[in-house]
């Protein structure tokens, strides 16, 4: 395993390597990995003492404009080829299973409003949410159980994952497209339907509607 | 959107020819938009009504402020949804590292046991024999109900004298002792069947091969 | 989708790319790819006219000294670990498991008859032992080879191991607990059996009874 051909380091001793060999190191374990690693998965793989944002922070610069990237996702890192290259990699594409419309839109709303809970997707949708929808994204890894909210019932929140970032190139859940523009329109606040006060589902309070309703359709 | 301008007679045929066109649409599709004409049917109504002082609910005119924003922001998730959609993809655009080369885990496994473990082998070990329960030390033996059973499902299909040893259940005759029970259990089980009528039995003379011939058949030849 | 975000570079045009480019683009191509690519097969991918060679070569010249190694691989070329860098692959989990029945019965057996052969063992535990077993207690250190039994075949002996009384907290083998210490701790209910000889297996022996048999009754 270790033959430390001549390069002077060796792992057993507790000198911290230099700082230009502490980006090699972490070059390797990113570049074995396919999925992203946190700052602190990296530090345990390396020797004790070095310093990992730094040497993540002069990797990215060294990788700036290459055809391979160092991409944040969300805390972790890990190597991506560059987007505009992406036409070259017609034979690696993975044949994804195509989303629903519901499936897509109720995506969109977990991101844009997380944590969310199932009743305010439908609240929002105008619609309810079949089981399966948020199984799949579930399934697909884009979507996680957050924390119960912490009112009557305790209902449980849906949010995204790290694997939801990675997929769509995103750094963070904070660098969502048009999220600043969404929130200053005031279109992500959860803003209380007037009739039946708070209560999420309209069915009951108003009965007069659920009659309309019914006939109408 | 502006609910007091939207023509209730140009909703209920645009609603109509929507059921017609969602018939060949996508259910889905239809579902959403029937829930929303249906909505805005149902708010147009309260909006050409005077207001009704006694009515505690909202108004007509909170109601519709409320659509409005309900509709405008499930159109921003519908927008957001398409931005995001657009965005490079993973696996489509931009691609992860494709071989797993180094992914060697090298799990160094460490094994323990406790003297207390290792004194119980050995003590399962040594006990093992004389811990047989009964059942084991009955062995193989074909019992004479499921012989029985056995050749009674088989009288319709047997035609003519048969030797008893082909009587026997295959998977009886792989050894010695399995053999000699099946033998046995047969043989008693075809004493019974001769008995009840359903089977005849020859032999022509001591340790001389025995036969079977279902009754039936002989008497109507 | 493709956001050539002010790379100036079209892959539509019939245009080579420039040497820089090229470069970026095997880059992506090898990174991305599950084996190693050969020349040909990399020039597949690319953009008509590209030089590959020459691109390949710039391109092991940039990684030259980094964490990660363009590696020639028969005719092929992959990305690599640095050799130097292979013991931050080799993560090493401790992992704790219990020994296997079969482990633990043969480890008892052979410090409580060693030196034993393998015959021997099979005969006691009354099932065969596998070769990977007893492999298993001799790489742990509990169990290695004695001195060949001086009897036909001159059969291997096992015997238990300074490790094996360390890991037991045992001074010699002569402190394993007898039988009766055994029973005395409740750990052996049973009455010792005085000769376990000729047990179940009876159907060996007396043949020619096959024949005989359906002439018997």
């Amino acid at each position: 395993m270790n033959d430390e051909t001549g390069r002077g380091f060796d792992a057993g001793v507790l000198a911290v390597p230099p700082p230009c060999e502490q980006e090699r190191m972490v070059e390797a374990v990113l570049f074995a990995s396919r999925d992203p690693l946190g700052a602190r998965e990296i530090a345990e793989r390396l020797p004790a003492g070095c310093d990992v944002p730094e040497a993540l922070a002069a990797l990215r610069r060294r990788y700036e404009g290459r055809g391979v990237q160092l991409a944040r996702v969300g805390d972790a890192w890990a190597f991506r080829t560059a987007a505009d290259l992406g036409f070259l990699m017609s034979r690696e594409v993975v044949e994804t299973r195509k989303l629903s419309r519901a499936a897509i839109e109720t995506l969109a709303i977990v991101a844009y409003h997380q944590p969310v809970t199932r009743a305010e997707i439908e609240e929002i949708r105008g619609v309810s949410v079949s089981a399966g929808t948020l199984d799949q994204l579930v399934e697909m890894g884009w979507v996680k159980l957050g924390r119960r909210r912490m009112t009557p019932g305790r209902p449980m929140t849906f949010v995204v994952t790290q694997g939801f970032l990675d997929h769509f190139g995103l750094e963070s859940d904070r660098d969502l497209p048009g999220l600043a523009e969404l929130r200053a329109a005031g279109l992500l606040d959860n803003r209380p339907n007037p009739e039946a006060g708070s209560s999420a589902d309209g069915d009951e309070g108003d009965d007069g509607e659920g009659v309309a309703q019914g006939e109408l359709i | 959107v502006d609910l007091r301008r939207i023509s209730i007679l140009k909703l209920a045929e645009q609603y109509l020819g929507f059921v017609e066109a969602a018939k060949r649409l996508r259910i889905e599709l239809a579902a959403d938009y029937l829930v929303m004409a249906a909505w805005l049917a149902f708010l147009k109504s309260r909006l050409l009504l005077p207001p009704d002082p006694a009515d505690e609910g909202p108004s007509g005119d909170e109601m519709a402020a409320h659509l409005a924003f309900q509709l405008q922001r499930l159109e921003a998730m519908r927008e957001a949804a398409a931005r995001l959609l657009g965005r490079d993809q993973l696996g489509r655009d931009v691609f992860a590292r494709g071989e797993t080369e180094a992914v060697r885990r090298a799990v160094k496994v460490t094994f323990t046991a406790s003297l207390v473990e290792l004194m119980r082998a050995y003590a399962r070990i040594k006990t093992r024999d004389d811990f047989t329960p009964l059942h084991l030390a009955r062995g193989p033996v074909l019992g004479m109900e499921a012989a029985l059973e056995r050749m009674r499902g088989f009288l319709g299909t047997r035609l003519g004298w048969q030797e008893l040893a082909a009587w026997l259940p295959a998977d009886w005759l792989d050894a010695p002792l399995r053999r000699r029970s099946a033998t046995a259990a047969s043989f008693a089980a075809a004493l019974e069947l001769v008995k009840a009528g359903s089977l005849e039995i020859r032999q022509e003379g001591a340790f001389r091969p025995i036969w079977l011939r279902p009754r039936g058949e002989g008497e109507v030849l």
